[in-house]
């Protein structure tokens, strides 16, 4: 029974659950955490069954359930996953619990509203990388936006609503082409087959057909820009990233988190799956141009970081260009470089999601994020100094640890497509090394610049806990990324084959 | 054509006749009841037993200066009283008075004699033309340019429309009953015995029901203990405050005859109507015609002496508790009756049974 | 014996982890120094039984694959390690070097608390990890991890001292200078996967020996991007910037990790793929030419530094320029030779120049040192010997190696190597020239320090000392190596004895097989030198001339009656020269200027300019602000009269009735 | 007969309907109105509509033009403004297109094939109501507590409307 | 089952709807009270209950085996609750504008605009 529905399960949980947090008094505020941790590790414990369960020979759709929604236009719940959403649906459902237990002792306002917002856009996110019909794939993106909005908009900082309707028209830019894109697509279908279908499965036989020559309004480059858009957008590539250093710096550490280590990922998916499953020749043509921006974003990114006083707004920055790195490698679309990009989505939500939690544990302190107000930290901190640096490490790509991985296959396998394109892309490594390294400098080493920063607590046993799936992942995927390599291996092979 | 019209004509001349004689006995039995209440004699000079007092009275009104207040706005002024009479004298026509099956006249047989025309639509009408009630109130009310008057009339219309409803969902029951919105049919209903003993009144049945549908029917036609629209000690004498002469007349007129009425439905829908509990007759035509009226009239007589019976024993509401009463006590208890005739029929208490 | 190479790196992993479990734990210094050095001597003592079982065999190469590291289309990285002669030598003395250098940390490092014993003996054996990783890794990538691993070692180590912010600072500047050249590094790596298919060694030089014609462009490519990689790494002309800061690390450190064996990890990198080098003249040359200028370059600014650990810097730096002119002309294994002898001899000169810190309460300027010898003579006569092995004078473990590298020199542009012969007759004479000034200011040091009479305040001289025996113990052990470090590679060919070249014959597999199925130009340059047996000896004389010359220049310079007036007047002869020499020829104001101001600067006009200005302010808030006008203009056709409301709503129903008519 | 009470009842209707709009009296405009929605009730038992007649009574008379009139006297509005009066181009506008409308229905209706209606036959034995009540329990029973859920919304409504002002 | 005819042609009722319409229609344009306004309304809405009827008179009968006789009748009741709903919310709110303003004359309030 259980196993027949996982996916199901997994999808509807975290939504049903936030129904049942409904009726809870919000004063009852441990009840919430309680409840909310208990039932987020339930959710990871259905995922990792879901991993289990997960065959990774098989290169299609996997673990499918199909049900008819509205028949007359071909639109069904149909869910499914395949090797490369099966990482991101765990990526999501390990940071679920570990942003839950950051929150913990946060002292705000509505915890329940908190709770009931991450649930909701937990099953958005894992609505996102399971649906495979894609009017279901629409409702669920555009359902990640609201809780995301919300998160932004309460629980932000002093600029919080700015930063979230900049947030929200934003993506809602996008993925309204994006919605048009899908309609017309469905149309398309229905022409040359006379069935009405949303189905990616039976998409696949119709959208490649779309003509992509004859100029800039080729049907083809249409649809994909209007999907690349709205995946751009969310990336977020380059000339589109302006809101993300505003929502990340004005969104809570719990949404920082979500919203670096999954949402990201959704536009960086969506490339994946739909610009390149769908229209592989609009994508050919398209390659050089995304792979220009991929390298603008990663040096540009860089770049901007490393001038950045506020430290979140540094990370937001690196975000950019550690996302450069990801459309590099689907860009370059060889097998190796695109396993290196999934590999990649996870690895930065691991390693950006960390240092959004660390970040905010050292806000919680001081109140403060200011690279400026810190200096000399190491010492009252040792612990946390020594999280940090790892953090920092996996986040610039050290060997060992699991930035490396990533980056490793995305540049190698790009090398022989864009040897220019990796080597500018390597200015963004020593870039990165720079600006991480030069917070590092300023935050933790020197002497203790600020006496407010005198005596400041070390992590408690608690946020050891928290950052401690993330640490034991960050070294697994570094020393044995073979165990989130091979599941993606088949499936992007059959995509790439198309 | 001929005899519908002669059927017609003579039933609009019975109850005509009825209702306008039962005024000035209802006056007089009214003042000299609550003589009788209050242990005091009333008018016993005019007549044996006072009994001519209500024609002295007519003889007075009639006589009296017809005063139309300078403000006043003439035609509604002088139209209200018109209306209420009318409004109260239609109601009574689709009331069934008694049994006309089988009934000739003239060697020819007559439909709707006493059974007035078999209306489809009968309770359905009586609401419509109840609901109109409230217009004459308020625009004697307006018209006067009178604060007390206006008050009074706007008074009587939200006491009017507020225990409408409840009146109306508890006459719901009935209709559930009986399955027909025809009177004629609602009273046969009733006949026979429920449970093996117990008459099949719908009082009996749905007591609840009745006891709001007499409450509303109180309150419908302004008589104390809901009498607010006209109470004296607040507002001199509500709506027709400043009517005099044969106006105030058709005023009182309408309202004996409003009470008249209501106690004819009271009767009709709840008391079984003509009809008398466990007794199948022997007899048809006229004889069972005339049975059927006397015991139909000597019900709505009980009634009649009910509605003075309370105006004499109760204390007067305060106008927020009759709101609150009317909203909060009798709207959620007819709702409860509608549920508890639904758990009747759906049980098929109400089917003819082994009983 | 040969199965247990994993137990090698992994012992040191293991003791870095268990010491940073005890630190955080505040656990005694006794326990961490037993862990740290424990640990150590057991990776030393496996690897030791390791080469022993190895030299016991035929010099086979034993590849030990242990577990699939990437495998993602058709790039498979493999974790696996490799025994051949290079890694044998590399591992030997990088194990002992590492022991002894743990041992003198104990004694060193002991005014430290308790954390930070721990820390610093957890940091020194992840370096070994990583360090031996490097030289055990059967392929490129494998290396790359200890390659970024010794350099992450290196960023801690250095700024190990985090609180003062300059430490910090400097180990920042040694990662990132390293990284640029890490990047050529990981490029080469992408290179390599995409001409070969693979990265492990025995995969890839094979191939490109057998097919030298068909993998020339590559093998320049990935090549050079070694060699960018290896001047990171080893601190050659242009990223050498990071070495000298790097002395603001712990002495041992900088004796372990900044002269003895890390920044030899270029060196041995270049050697390691000298296949591909030799496949390209032009990577030759470059080498040669960077390891040269570097040579001479590094070995000026020396000669005015007053820091002794700076003087010891930059000479590491000459040294290490040295070892890269050797590769450069095909010298492999006089390469790995001075490699070898180098981590001797500056291990002891780093460790005795921390002795004679240690004893001056962390003075580190040699203007207010001298006389030491009487204190401290244990670290003199070490020191001593070391330096008489690092100017090069005969016997001397030194003088072996460099003798080979600058007669090797002569040979490659005698024999006109690779058609470069004039290039490399210029970097001969620069390779003597730097021999000399390297005679010159080691003496200077050795005077200046040890000599004559302590210039220190009153109340460090009464507390001059002779260092504790854990410290002495290695100072003495690599004396002595440095004296008869040598002996491995003695030049029999001079004697007519070929047998007596012990690492010449032991390397030989490594280097030559591989050249002799290419069949290349190079190896008659090696082979025989191609020069004559006078010729030979006639390059000894020069270059032990050179280095006499150099010890007494120094001796008139700094000892004696005239002391120091000569230096003075020379300074105030040629202001220019001095002022140049002693701003260390104003490379890193130079690159303040040309690399880090201009970056910032764009980072500034790309977060201000082109971020919030063009893009969130013009692009993004434009459009709202364009919208939000045309609302405003459209808002007057609201009246806010429900009649016009009626009306507009009436005429539209009309409109559509028409319509439908 | 039946003829000639449609007529009456029609032109009954026209003349008040005209006297509603035009009447310068709130009380009497409603007033009007009612004897309109009389008319109408006419016409629908004319029709054969006896239970709509009964319901135009209920609903219309009985209740809505009520609260009109409630409302009316409650607001004490003396006399409305002259017709058309405040903006007179408007007006004009309005009339214009109003009556152009009218006349698009009525050419509609005329062009339309006339042909005469029937009664239902189950009209004329048992009422309009039993089917009528059937039907919205049955085949219209999501509209009709569609219905019952819009009154609800509407009784919240006005009685937060009338509840606000009090504080 | 034969349909009872009645000597009325359906066209006429539609004429008065029409004509009735046109009435209320005037009234929404030429009234400046707000509740003459909604009188008028409430007269458009009861035109087109009444062309409901005539198209329900009209052909009611012609599908009286079907469900759908009855329709025409059934729209007109909705209709009616319709406006019930309407006048209640609507006359709620002329109050609670008359208790704002003191007016009800609807060129009077401009709260809508720009």
């Amino acid at each position: 029974m259980v196993d027949d529905h996982l996916l199901s399960i997994v999808l509807i949980a975290p939504a049903a659950f936030a129904v049942v947090l409904l009726p809870i008094p919000r004063r009852w505020r441990k009840v919430h955490r309680v409840l909310t941790i208990i039932a987020s590790s339930l959710m990871f414990a259905f995922s990792l069954r879901l991993w289990t369960a997960f065959d990774a020979d098989e290169p299609g759709f996997q673990l499918a359930e199909r049900l008819p929604w509205i028949p007359q236009l071909g639109i069904s719940y149909h869910i499914a996953v395949d090797g490369i959403s099966i990482l991101l649906v765990l990526l999501t459902t390990l940071l679920l619990p570990v942003v839950v237990l950051a929150a913990w002792r946060l002292n705000i306002e509505h915890i329940k509203s908190l709770h009931i917002s991450l649930l909701l856009l937990t099953t958005g996110m894992i609505g996102t990388f399971v649906a495979v019909d894609l009017f279901l794939f629409y409702v669920v993106w555009e359902i990640t936006l609201i809780p995301m909005y919300f998160i932004i908009g309460v629980w932000g900082g002093p600029r919080r609503i700015y930063a979230a309707v900049k947030f929200f028209i934003f993506t809602m830019v996008g993925s309204v082409l994006m919605l048009v894109a899908v309609l017309y697509l469905a149309w398309f279908h229905h022409l040359q087959t006379g069935a009405w279908s949303y189905d990616y499965t039976e998409l696949l036989t119709t959208a490649p057909l779309l003509p992509v020559t004859g100029g800039l309004l080729a049907p083809g480059l249409l649809v994909f820009a209007a999907f690349g858009l709205a995946f751009a957008i969310k990336v977020p590539v380059f000339p589109f990233h302006t809101w993300l250093p505003d929502a990340h710096v004005e969104a809570p550490t719990t949404g920082s988190v979500i919203l670096a280590g999954v949402l990201l990922k959704m536009g960086a998916y969506g490339f994946l799956r739909f610009n390149r499953g769908l229209l592989p020749a609009a994508w050919e043509a398209c390659v050089p141009l995304l792979t220009a921006l991929a390298v603008v974003g990663i040096i540009y990114g860089a770049l901007v970081a490393m001038v950045q006083a506020d430290v979140k707004k540094l990370v937001a920055y690196s975000s950019v260009s550690h996302m450069g790195f990801v459309m590099l490698g689907l860009a370059a679309g060889g097998q190796a470089a695109t396993q290196g990009a999934i590999l990649q989505m996870v690895n930065h939500g691991l390693s950006t999601g960390g240092l959004f939690l660390l970040v905010g544990m050292l806000y919680q302190r001081r109140h403060t994020r200011m690279i400026a107000d810190f200096g000399g930290l190491a010492h009252e901190m040792p612990v946390f100094t020594g999280v940090f640096l790892i953090v920092t490490l996996s986040s610039i790509g050290l060997p060992g640890l699991n930035g490396f991985v990533g980056e490793f296959l995305i540049l190698a396998g790009s090398w022989s497509r864009a040897p220019v394109a990796v080597a500018l892309a390597g200015l963004g490594i020593i870039l990165g090394a720079v600006y991480m390294l030069w917070t590092v400098q300023r935050v933790f080493w020197g002497p203790l610049a600020n006496e407010a920063n005198r005596l400041l607590p070390d992590l408690t046993v608690r946020e050891l806990f928290v950052m401690l799936p993330l640490l034991v992942l960050i070294v697994w995927i570094g020393v044995h990324p073979g165990t989130f390599l091979s599941p993606t291996e088949a499936a992007v092979r059959l995509l790439l084959g198309r | 054509m001929g005899t519908e019209v002669v059927v017609i004509a003579l039933k609009l001349a019975f109850g005509l006749a009825v209702l306008l004689t039962t005024v000035p006995i209802m006056v007089w039995v009214e003042r000299r009841g609550s003589a009788l209440i209050q242990d005091r004699l009333g008018p016993n000079r005019v007549g044996p037993l006072g009994l001519l007092q209500p024609v002295v009275d007519v003889i007075k009104l009639v006589t009296k200066e017809n005063f139309l207040p300078s403000r006043a706005q003439a035609p509604i002024y002088l139209l209200a009283p018109v209306f209420a009479i009318i409004i109260a004298l239609s109601t009574f026509i689709a009331v069934p008075i008694g049994p006309d099956d089988g009934l000739t006249l003239f060697g020819r047989p007559v439909d709707g004699l006493l059974v007035a025309p078999h209306l489809d639509i009968g309770l359905l009408y009586i609401f419509a033309v109840a609901s109109l009630g409230v217009y004459p109130l308020v625009l004697a009310g307006w018209a006067s340019a009178n604060k007390f008057s206006m008050h009074g009339g706007i008074r009587a219309s939200a006491q009017a429309i507020s225990y409408e409803l409840a009146m109306t969902l508890a006459v719901v029951g009935v209709l559930m009953g009986a399955g027909s919105l025809r009177l004629d049919e609602i009273v046969l209903q009733q006949s026979g015995t429920w449970l093996g003993m117990l008459p099949r009144w719908n009082v009996v049945v749905q007591p609840l029901g009745a006891l709001i549908f007499v409450v509303a029917v109180f309150a419908e036609t302004n008589r104390l203990p809901f009498d607010l629209p006209e109470a004296e000690a607040e507002l001199v004498a509500g709506y027709h405050t400043e009517y005099s002469s044969l106006s105030f007349a058709a005023f009182y007129m309408s309202e004996y005859i409003h009470m008249t009425v209501a106690a004819a439905l009271a009767t009709t829908l709840f008391f079984g109507g003509w009809t008398l509990p466990g007794i199948e007759l022997p007899f048809g035509g006229w004889p069972q015609a005339l049975l059927g009226m006397t015991v139909f009239g000597l019900k709505v007589a009980l009634f009649l002496w009910f509605f003075v019976w309370v105006r004499w024993t109760l204390p007067r509401f305060r106008f927020d508790q009759l709101m609150a009463l009317g909203w909060k006590v009798m709207l959620p208890l007819a709702v409860l009756n509608f549920l508890w005739v639904g758990v009747v029929l759906g049980l098929g208490l109400m089917e003819e049974g082994p009983w | 014996m040969l199965d247990a190479l994993w137990l090698i790196p992994a012992l040191c992993l293991a003791g870095a982890c268990a010491n940073l479990v005890l630190g955080t734990l505040r656990a005694p210094k006794a326990i961490v120094a037993v862990v740290g050095v424990g640990s150590v001597g057991a990776a030393t003592a496996v690897a030791w039984a390791t080469l022993w079982a190895y030299a016991g065999q035929p010099l086979a190469v034993v590849v030990r694959p242990y577990f699939t590291w990437i495998s993602a289309g058709d790039i498979t990285v493999n974790a696996s390690l490799q025994l051949d002669p290079l890694s044998a030598v590399m591992t030997a003395f990088v194990t002992v070097v590492g022991l002894l250098i743990h041992v003198y940390s104990v004694g060193y490092m002991h005014g430290e608390g308790n954390a930070a014993f721990a820390r610093y003996f957890a940091y020194l054996n992840l370096f070994m990890f990583a360090m031996l990783l490097l030289v055990l890794g059967s392929n490129l990538a494998v290396l790359f991890i200890g390659w970024e691993g010794v350099g992450l070692c290196s960023y801690l180590l250095i700024g190990y001292y985090y609180r003062q912010l300059w430490c910090a600072q400097a180990g920042m500047k040694a990662f990132i200078v390293n990284r640029i050249g890490d990047l050529g590094f990981l490029l080469a790596i992408f290179a390599t996967l995409a001409a070969f298919g693979s990265l492990e060694f025995e995969t890839v030089f094979p191939a490109a020996a057998a097919d030298p014609a068909s993998f020339g462009p590559e093998a320049t490519v990935i090549a050079l991007l070694l060699f960018v990689g290896a001047v990171g790494k080893s601190a050659q002309i242009p990223l050498y910037v990071w070495l000298p800061d790097a002395m603001a690390g712990p002495t041992p450190v900088s004796a372990l990790i900044h002269a003895a064996t890390m920044v030899t990890a270029g060196v041995y990198m270049v050697v390691r793929a000298n296949v591909l080098f030799r496949l390209s003249p032009t990577a030759m040359l470059t080498v040669a030419v960077v390891g040269g200028v570097t040579a001479i370059f590094a070995a000026t600014i020396g000669l005015v530094q007053n820091d002794i650990k700076k003087v010891l810097a930059y000479s590491t730096v000459s040294q290490l320029g040295y070892m890269f002119l050797a590769t450069g002309v095909g010298a492999w294994v006089a390469a790995i030779f001075h490699v070898v002898t180098h981590a001797f001899f500056k291990a002891c000169l780093f460790l005795g120049s921390g002795s004679v810190i240690h004893a001056c309460g962390g003075e580190q300027d040699m203007r207010r040192m001298g006389g030491l010898r009487i204190h401290m003579p244990t670290t003199y006569w070490t020191f001593l010997a070391a330096t008489l092995s690092i100017a090069g004078i005969p016997i001397f473990a030194g003088f072996f190696s460099k003798d080979e590298i600058l007669t090797r020199t002569w040979a490659a542009g005698a024999s006109d190597l690779n058609g470069f012969g004039d290039a490399y007759r210029v970097l001969w004479a620069l390779a003597v020239a730097a021999a000399l000034l390297t005679a010159f200011y080691m003496f200077r040091a050795l005077f200046t320090t040890f000599h004559g009479s302590f210039r220190g305040p009153e109340e460090v001289a009464h507390h001059l000392h002779e260092s504790p025996r854990s410290m002495t113990l290695p100072l003495v052990l690599l004396g002595v190596l440095s004296v008869v470090g040598g002996f491995v590679g003695l030049p029999g060919q001079l004697l007519h004895l070929e047998g007596l070249n012990l690492i010449e014959r032991f390397l030989k597999p490594v280097v030559i097989p591989l050249a002799e199925v290419g069949g290349h130009a190079a190896e008659a340059a090696h082979g025989a030198h191609g020069i004559g047996l006078a010729t030979e000896w006639l390059l000894v004389l020069v270059s032990v001339g050179a280095a006499a010359a150099g010890v007494l220049l120094a001796r008139r310079f700094y000892l004696g009656a005239g002391a120091f007036l000569l230096p003075r007047r020379l300074a105030e002869r040629l202001p220019l020269l001095h002022r140049m020499l002693l701003n260390k020829y104003w490379v890193d104001e130079l690159y303040a200027l040309l690399v880090i101001r201009p970056l910032r600067a764009a980072a500034g006009f790309c977060w201000r300019v082109v971020d919030e200005l063009a893009i969130d302010t013009l692009l993004v808030n434009g459009t709202a602000f364009g919208v939000e006008l045309g609302a405003d203009l459209a808002r007057y056709t609201t009246t806010g009269n429900i009649r016009n409301y009626a009306l507009m709503v009436l005429a539209a129903a009309v409109g559509i009735a028409a319509l439908l008519w | 007969m039946v003829t000639w009470v449609f007529l009456a009842a029609a032109a009954v209707a026209v003349v008040f309907a005209c006297l509603a709009v035009v009447v310068r009296n709130p009380i009497l405009n409603v007033l009007s109105l009612v004897i309109v929605f009389f008319a109408m009730a006419a016409i629908f038992a004319l029709l054969g509509m006896d239970f709509l007649a009964a319901i135009q009574v209920i609903v219309y008379s009985g209740a809505i033009l009520v609260l009109f009139l409630f409302v009316v006297m409650l607001l004490n509005i003396p006399r409305l403004g002259r017709l058309g009066s405040g903006r007179p181009f408007q007006a004009l506008l309005g009339s214009l297109l109003a009556a152009f409308l009218g006349g698009l229905l009525l050419a509609a209706a005329a062009l339309l094939p006339a042909g005469l209606g029937a009664v239902l036959p189950g009209a004329a034995a048992g009422g309009t109501a039993v089917p009528i009540g059937r039907a919205l329990i049955s085949s219209h029973l999501f509209v009709f507590e569609f219905i019952t859920l819009l009154l609800a919304a509407a009784i919240v409504g006005a009685v937060y409307l009338g509840e606000r002002e009090l504080q | 089952m034969t349909a009872e005819l009645v000597p009325i042609p359906f066209t006429w009722v539609l004429a008065l709807s029409a004509v009735l319409f046109a009435i209320g229609t005037l009234g929404v344009m030429l009234r400046r009270n707000a509740i003459a306004i909604f009188l008028s309304l409430e007269v458009m809405l009861n035109s087109a209950n009444l062309a409901f009827a005539a198209f329900a008179y009209r052909f009611g009968a012609v599908h009286v085996a079907a469900a759908a006789a009855l329709d025409g009748q059934i729209f007109i009741f909705f209709v009616i609750a319709v406006a019930a709903a309407e006048a209640t919310v609507g006359l709620a709110l002329f109050i609670a504008l008359y208790r704002l303003r003191e007016t009800i004359d609807v060129d009077r309030f401009n709260i809508l605009r720009w």
